[in-house]
C-alpha cells in the first residue's frame, strides 16, 4: 500500500518537476555529441524513511545507454548536478554508472531548496537533462520502507508474549523432551562419580552475539546442578565480559543451590580473544585435566571440530549446542547430543523449568505455524497461478510474497 | 632497517617453522613442546588482541574524540557531540568496579547494557535476514511450466521437495507436541532432511581443511626448507 | 533495588533498540550503530578485567612455582642455587613427567609474551612513523612479532583440522542407524564429487542417467534438500533468537545477572 | 586374560587416530613435489560468478571487501589474486577495504602477486587513482552500516595513512550505493554474511563471494538475488582460475587435496565394512 502511495507521490513530483522546469529546454542544446540523448524523465524526491540528509534522483535510462555489447559512443554512466538555484551554478555530486536509474545525494542540508540536472556522461562530455526542483530532503519519524518487517516483528512477538503471560497465569503447557538437555544431569553425574571435572566452553564470541548470551544462561542451570553435586567446574572464556558474566551467572547458580560457600571465581578464566590461541589452551587443558564431562554451547567457528575431537580422544562425555549452521555437522559428528540451532536457544527455557519460560517455547511453535502458513499460501497461490494462469493469483501472490521482501 | 636483513627474515622463519611443527606435534600426544607453543600462543595473542583494542577502538572511538571535545570546550566554542561518550566511558569504568568488593555491583549495569543491547539488536537482525528472507525465496510455485506451456517435472519436483523438506525441518523444531503418530513421522523426515544438511555441510568443509594444512605444508617445503619451488 | 535497575536497563536498552530500528530520526537512526560502539569501548575496559585475571593466574602458577622449586632445591643442604641451575629442567618443565606446580616456566612463557606484546605495541617500537604511525605497519617490531610468532601459530593450530575431519569422519560415518546412514550416505557423494574420482567413477553412465553423475548429484544434494534443511535450520534459529531476546528483554530470563545478596 | 587376538576387522574398527593422520599428511605432501593439473568440472555458482565479473563495464568502480586473515589464506589468497587479476585486465577502479584487521594486508600481496602475471608486466597502477587501500575499521556489520551513510567518515584515511580526499579515486564516492560492483572474499564472520544482510539487502550493492569451503554452505541460499555467484573453497578457487584464464596456485594445490580426499573416502569404506563384518558377531 505504502508503495502506492509512493507511487503518487512520485508521478506529482515528476510532472510538478517538468511543470516547473520547461523553460529549462535549452539545457539540452549544450550537447556535445549530437548522437547521444540525455536521461530522460529525470525527477528527484525527499528519500524515504531516512534520517534526513539525503535526495533520491531518479531517471529512466538514456536510449543510447550503454548496453554492454555496442561498439558507438555510448552513455557510460550518470553525472548528478546540483545547485541551490534553478540558473546554477551547478556542481556534481555523484555519478552512478550506465544501467542506474537511481542515485542517492546524500550530502543535503535539510531545508534547503535543491536543483537537479543529470549528464549522460560518455567519454567526452555529455548531454544534460532538463533542470528539475525545487526538492527539499527531511527526516523521517517512521520508515515506510520498514513496515512489513515492523508488522512480522509484531505478529511473532506477540504471539510469544502471549504464551508467556498465558503460562504465567498457570496454563499447563506440554513440553516434549530434548533427548541432549535431557543427558545433562546424567552427564554431571559421570562426572561427579569419576572425581573428575566438568569443563563448559561458552563459545567464542563476545556478548554481543545472542548464542553467547544463549550460552552463559545455560551454563547457569547446568552450574546449579553442578553446585548440587558439588562437583568441579571449568570454564575457560575468550572473551573478558563474558568472563564476567559467566561468574556472575555460576555465582548465583551457587547461591540458588544453597552453597555460596562453594562458589570460586577461578572456576571461570579468561585465556585469550584469539580463537585458535584459546582453542591451544581449551586443548590443553583437556589431555591434563582429563575433563568427564564436556558442555560447548554458544557460537563456535573453525574450532569447533578441534575441541570435540579432542575432547571425544580423552572419553568425554560432550554434549554441544550452536546455531552456527556451519559447525552444526561436526558437533553432530563428533559430539553424544547436539542441540540444533533453535535447541540452543530453547535450551535455558527448557532447563529453567519455570512455567514463563517455557511457555515462550509455545510461542516460538506458533511463531513456526505462522511462518509455515505464510509460504503454504504464497506456495499456493503461486501454484494456483501455473496451474489456471489466472493473472489475479500472480498478483496476490507478488503482493504476499512482496510482505517479506527487504527494502 | 636491521629487520629487513636476510639473517633476521631467517631468523623469522625459522622461528616461525618451529612454532608450525611444536604445534603439529600434539597430533602425536600432549608434550612439553606444544605446552610451550600453547604459552607462547596465549600470551602473545592477548596481548595483541589488546594492543589492537586499544589502538583501534579506544583512542580513535574514545580518546579522540573526547579530547577534541574537551579543546573545544576550552577554546570557547564547545561541542556537545562527544558529551554522550562519558555513558560508555561510565559504563566501562563500572565494569572495573568489580575489583572493589563494595561497589561489585555496580559492575552487573554494563552487563545488563550489554545484554540488552544484544537482545534488541539481534531481534532486528535474525528476523530481517533469517526469518523474512528465507520466507521470501521460499514462495514460489511448486508446479513449473516452461514458456511453450510444457510442465517442467524435474523443477516442480525439485522445488516441491524444498518446500516438504523445510517443513518437515520445522516440524522437528516443535517442541510443544509429542514426536509421536502422524507428527512424529513428519518430524522424523525433518531428522533425515538435516542429516542431509549436515552430511553435506561436512562433506564439502573436508575440502577446505585439507587446504589449510597444504598451506602450513607449503611453508614448511618452500619457505623454509626451500625443497619445492 | 541492586537487581531492579539492571533489568529495568536491560529491558529500555533491549525495547529503544528494536523501536530504533524503524525510525530514522535523529537520534534513532544511528542508535544501533553508536550502541555498538558503546559496546566495543566496554569490551576494552572489560579487557583490563580478562587481562588482569591472566596475568594473576599466570604470575600466581609462576610465583609458587619457582619459590617450591627453590625450597626443594634447599632441601638436603648444599649449594642450592647451583642444584636449582642443575636440576632447572625438572623444576621448571617437570622433566617428562607432567607434575602440577613443575610447569611455572610455561606461565613465565605466557606473561614475558603477553607484556612483549604490549610493551612493543602499545610503545610502537620499531615503528618507522614512530608515534604518528599505524599499528598494522609491518616494519614495526609488532608486526614482526605477529608474522613469526602468531601468524605461525594461528594458522598450525587451523591446520589442525585437516586431520581432526579425516578422524572424525572415519568414526562418526558408519551406518549405524538410518539417520547415521543418510548423514554417510551425503557426506560421501559430495566428498566423491569434490574429487576428480567422482567424475571418473561414473562417466560412462549414459546421457539419459546424467543426473546419477557424480558432481550433479553433488550439487543436486546442495541444491535441493541442503537447502531445504539449511531454511529450516535458519527459520527456527530467527524465532529461537527473537523468543531468547524477548525472554531477556521482558527479564523472564535473568540468571546472566546474577543474585542478590541478601 | 587370555583373550583371543582380536581379528584384522575387528582391529580395523578402532584405527588409532594417529594412523589416519599419518595417512593424510603423506598425502598432503607427497603432491606438492609435482606438477600435476587435472580436469575441474566448473559450478553453476563460480559460472554464474565469472560471467558477473564480464558483465562490469570495463573501468567499473569496485569494492574489494577482503575479510579474512592468514590462516584462510590458502583458500582465499588465490581468489583475491585472481580477481585482482580480472579488475586488473578490466581496468576497474578498485576500492579495498578489510572488515577483519589482517585483510588489507592481505590484499596488498594478493595485488602484488597479481601484477607479476605476465599480462600486467607493463601495467603502470598508480595509487590513488587506480586503486586504494583503505585499510581495516573495527565495528563488523556498523561498518558496514556507515559505509551505507558515508564513506569518507567511516574511512577518513587509508591504509597507508593519508587523508581520503586527497586521493583522486574517492572523489565522487559517498556511500555504497557508488559502486558498479563489489568483490567480497571471506572466511567467517564479518563476512559475506553481514555484507547481504547490511550492504545488499540494504543499499542494493551487485556483490558477488568467495568463501571458504565452510562457509559456502552457509551463504548459498543468498545465491541468486543476493548473490550474483560464489566460489566455495580451494575447489572455486581454480575453477575460478580456469574460467578466468589466469590458472595459479590453486590449481596446484587441487591435487593434493583430492588425493587427500580418496583417502578419507577409503577409511571411511573401511570403516563401514568392518562395522558390518563385526556386527554379527558380537551380538
Amino acid at each position: 500500500m505504502s508503495r502506492r502511495i509512493s507511487r503518487i507521490i512520485v508521478f506529482s513530483l515528476i510532472f510538478g518537476g517538468i511543470a516547473c522546469c520547461v523553460h529549462s529546454g535549452a539545457a539540452l542544446a549544450q550537447s556535445p555529441d549530437a548522437a547521444v540523448r540525455p536521461p530522460q524523465n529525470v525527477r528527484a524526491i525527499d528519500t524515504r524513511g531516512d534520517e534526513g540528509g539525503s535526495i533520491t534522483v531518479m531517471w529512466d535510462l538514456s536510449p543510447d545507454d550503454y548496453d554492454g555489447t555496442a561498439e558507438a559512443v555510448t552513455v557510460i554512466g550518470y553525472e548528478i548536478m546540483r545547485a541551490e538555484s534553478p540558473g546554477g551554478p551547478f556542481a556534481s555530486v555523484g555519478f552512478a554508472s550506465a544501467g542506474a536509474t537511481r542515485f542517492a545525494d546524500a550530502s543535503t542540508h535539510d531545508g534547503t531548496d535543491y536543483y537537479y540536472q543529470v549528464t549522460a556522461s560518455t567519454s567526452s562530455g555529455g548531454p544534460v537533462s532538463p533542470v528539475i526542483g525545487p526538492v527539499r530532503s527531511s527526516p523521517q519519524w517512521f520508515n515506510v520502507n520498514r513496515a512489513n518487517v515492523f508488522i512480522i516483528g509484531i505478529i511473532l512477538s506477540m504471539s510469544i508474549i502471549f504464551y508467556i503471560a498465558s503460562a504465567r497465569r498457570g496454563k499447563k503447557l506440554f513440553i516434549r523432551r530434548i533427548a541432549g538437555l535431557e543427558a545433562v544431569q546424567e552427564a554431571i553425574g559421570r562426572a561427579t562419580e569419576m572425581g573428575r571435572p566438568i569443563l563448559y566452553i561458552p563459545g567464542i564470541q563476545d556478548m554481543d552475539d545472542v548464542q553467547t548470551v544463549a550460552g552463559v544462561t545455560i551454563l547457569g542451570y547446568v552450574a546449579r546442578t553442578i553446585a548440587e553435586y558439588d562437583t568441579k567446574i571449568e570454564v575457560p572464556t575468550s572473551r573478558s565480559i563474558v568472563m564476567s558474566t559467566a561468574r556472575e551467572t555460576i555465582k548465583a547458580a551457587y547461591i540458588a543451590a544453597g552453597r555460596p560457600d562453594a562458589y570460586s571465581d577461578d572456576a571461570v578464566h579468561y585465556v585469550t580473544d584469539e580463537q585458535f590461541g584459546y582453542v591451544a589452551a581449551v586443548d590443553g587443558i583437556m589431555v591434563r585435566d582429563k575433563p568427564a564431562t564436556c558442555f560447548y554451547m554458544g557460537a563456535f567457528f573453525a574450532e569447533s571440530l578441534i575441541m570435540a575431537e579432542t575432547g571425544n580422544s580423552i572419553g568425554a562425555i560432550q554434549i554441544a549446542g550452536t546455531a552456527m549452521p556451519a559447525q552444526l555437522p561436526f558437533f553432530v559428528a563428533a559430539c553424544d547430543y547436539t542441540l540444533i540451532g533453535e535447541e540452543l536457544f530453547a535450551a535455558s527455557a527448557y532447563l529453567s523449568n519455570e512455567p514463563k519460560q517455557l511457555g515462550s517455547l509455545k510461542g516460538q511453535d506458533v511463531g513456526k505455524s505462522i511462518a509455515m502458513l505464510a509460504i503454504a499460501t504464497g506456495v499456493i497461490l503461486f501454484t494456483l497461478h501455473q496451474v489456471t494462469r489466472v493473472q489475479w493469483f500472480m498478483d496476490a501472490g507478488n503482493w504476499f510474497k512482496d510482505l517479506f521482501l527487504l527494502n | 632497517m636491521w629487520m629487513d636483513s636476510p639473517n633476521w627474515v631467517t631468523f623469522g622463519t625459522w622461528v616461525a617453522a618451529l612454532l608450525t611443527l611444536g604445534i603439529m606435534s600434539f597430533l602425536y600426544k600432549d608434550n612439553k613442546v606444544y605446552k610451550f607453543c600453547e604459552a607462547v600462543f596465549i600470551g602473545i595473542s592477548a596481548g595483541y588482541w589488546f594492543v589492537s583494542y586499544f589502538w583501534q577502538t579506544l583512542l580513535p572511538r574514545l580518546g579522540d574524540p573526547l579530547v577534541a571535545g574537551a579543546k573545544s570546550f576550552f577554546s570557547g566554542s564547545p561541542i556537545w557531540g562527544s558529551l554522550v561518550l562519558f555513558i560508555p566511558l561510565g559504563l566501562g569504568v563500572m565494569m572495573l568496579l568489580r575489583l572493589i568488593p563494595k561497589t561489585g555491583w555496580l559492575s552487573r549495569w554494563p552487563l545488563a547494557f550489554v545484554v540488552g543491547y544484544t537482545a534488541g539488536l539481534r531481534l532486528i537482525t535474525f528476523l530481517q535476514s533469517n526469518a523474512m528472507t528465507q520466507l521470501q525465496n521460499s514462495v514460489q510455485p511448486v508446479v513449473r511450466y516452461d514458456a511453450a506451456g510444457g510442465f517442467l517435472a524435474w523443477e516442480s519436483f525439485n522445488i516441491l521437495l524444498v518446500t516438504v523438506g523445510t517443513f518437515a525441518g520445522l516440524f522437528y523444531f516443535f517442541f510443544s507436541k509429542e514426536h509421536k503418530g502422524a507428527f512424529g513421522r513428519v518430524a522424523r523426515l525433518g531428522t533425515w532432511f538435516l542429516m542431509i544438511t549436515f552430511g553435506a555441510a561436512f562433506g564439502y568443509t573436508v575440502m577446505g581443511r585439507m587446504s589449510l594444512l597444504i598451506g602450513r605444508l607449503d611453508f614448511l617445503l618452500a619457505d623454509w626448507l626451500k625443497v619445492i619451488g | 533495588m541492586r537487581r531492579q535497575v539492571p533489568l529495568v536497563i536491560t529491558f529500555i536498552v533491549g525495547a529503544v533498540l528494536i523501536i530504533a530500528a524503524f525510525i530514522p530520526h535523529h537520534p534513532f537512526g544511528r542508535l544501533g550503530e553508536n550502541f555498538s560502539l558503546y559496546f566495543d569501548i566496554i569490551a576494552v575496559f572489560a579487557f583490563l578485567l580478562g587481562g588482569g585475571n591472566l596475568v594473576r593466574i599466570h604470575g600466581g602458577k609462576f610465583m609458587r612455582g619457582i619459590r617450591s622449586s627453590i625450597q626443594e632445591a634447599k632441601k638436603g643442604g648444599g649449594f642450592w642455587p647451583l642444584k636449582f641451575l642443575v636440576e632447572f629442567p625438572f623444576f621448571a618443565f617437570g622433566g617428562l613427567e607432567d607434575k602440577r606446580g613443575r610447569d611455572w616456566f610455561f606461565s613465565l612463557i605466557t606473561l614475558l609474551g603477553f607484556f612483549a606484546m604490549l610493551y612493543a605495541g602499545l610503545f610502537k617500537v620499531g615503528n618507522p612513523d614512530g608515534w604518528q604511525g599505524n599499528v598494522t605497519n609491518p616494519e614495526a617490531l609488532f608486526q614482526e612479532f605477529y608474522q613469526s610468532m602468531f601468524n605461525p601459530l594461528q594458522a598450525t593450530m587451523y591446520a589442525l583440522l585437516a586431520f581432526f575431519v579425516a578422524s572424525a569422519s572415519y568414526r562418526a560415518f558408519r551406518a549405524k542407524s538410518p539417520e547415521a546412514t543418510i548423514l554417510l550416505a551425503t557426506a560421501f557423494v559430495i566428498l566423491l564429487g569434490r574429487t576428480p574420482a567422482g567424475t571418473y567413477a561414473t562417466d560412462w553412465l549414459p546421457q539419459s542417467l546424467s543426473f546419477f553423475h557424480i558432481p550433479n548429484l553433488a550439487n543436486w544434494i546442495m541444491a535441493v534438500p541442503n537447502l531445504a534443511g539449511q531454511r529450516a535450520i535458519m527459520i527456527g534459529i530467527s524465532l529461537g533468537v527473537i523468543a531468547m531476546s524477548l525472554r531477556v528483554i521482558l527479564g523472564v530470563e535473568r540468571t546472566y545477572l546474577g543474585a542478590d545478596e541478601k | 586374560m587370555a583373550e583371543p587376538r582380536p581379528s584384522f576387522l575387528t582391529r580395523m574398527m578402532r584405527i588409532d587416530r594417529r594412523v589416519i593422520f599419518v595417512f593424510i599428511g603423506v598425502a598432503l605432501i607427497f603432491p606438492l613435489f609435482f606438477s600435476i593439473s587435472q580436469r575441474i568440472q566448473v559450478s553453476p555458482e563460480v559460472a554464474m560468478l565469472t560471467a558477473a565479473f564480464e558483465k562490469v563495464p570495463d573501468g567499473a568502480l569496485v569494492l574489494y571487501s577482503l575479510d579474512y586473515d592468514p590462516p584462510s589464506a590458502p583458500e582465499l589468497q588465490p581468489m583475491a589474486v585472481t580477481a585482482f587479476k580480472l579488475g586488473l585486465k578490466k581496468k576497474f577502479r578498485m576500492v579495498i577495504i578489510g572488515l577483519w584487521p589482517q585483510g588489507p594486508q592481505q590484499a596488498d600481496q594478493a595485488l602484488q602477486s597479481a601484477l607479476r602475471d605476465e599480462q600486467f608486466k607493463d601495467l603502470k597502477l598508480t595509487y590513488g587513482l587506480d586503486y586504494v587501500n583503505l585499510g581495516f575499521q573495527s565495528g563488523n556489520e556498523a561498518v558496514i552500516q556507515k559505509m551505507g551513510s558515508d564513506i569518507p567518515t567511516t574511512f577518513p584515511r587509508d591504509y597507508a595513512g593519508t587523508p581520503v580526499a586527497e586521493l583522486p579515486i574517492m572523489k565522487g564516492i559517498k556511500n555504497l550505493g557508488n559502486f558498479d560492483f563489489m568483490v567480497n572474499i571471506s572466511a567467517g564472520y564479518p563476512g559475506t554474511r553481514e555484507w547481504v544482510q547490511f550492504g545488499v539487502d540494504r543499499f542494493g550493492l551487485k556483490m558477488i563471494s568467495g568463501s571458504t569451503a565452510v562457509q559456502t554452505t552457509e551463504v548459498s541460499p543468498y545465491v541468486g538475488r543476493q548473490l550474483l555467484g560464489l566460489m566455495g573453497g580451494m575447489r572455486g578457487a581454480a575453477e575460478f582460475e580456469q574460467l578466468s584464464g589466469f590458472p595459479g596456485r590453486a590449481m596446484k594445490f587441487m591435487v593434493g587435496q583430492s588425493v587427500a580426499h580418496v583417502i578419507v573416502i577409503l577409511f571411511i569404506i573401511i570403516g563401514n565394512v568392518a562395522y558390518f563384518a563385526t556386527r554379527g558377531r558380537k551380538e
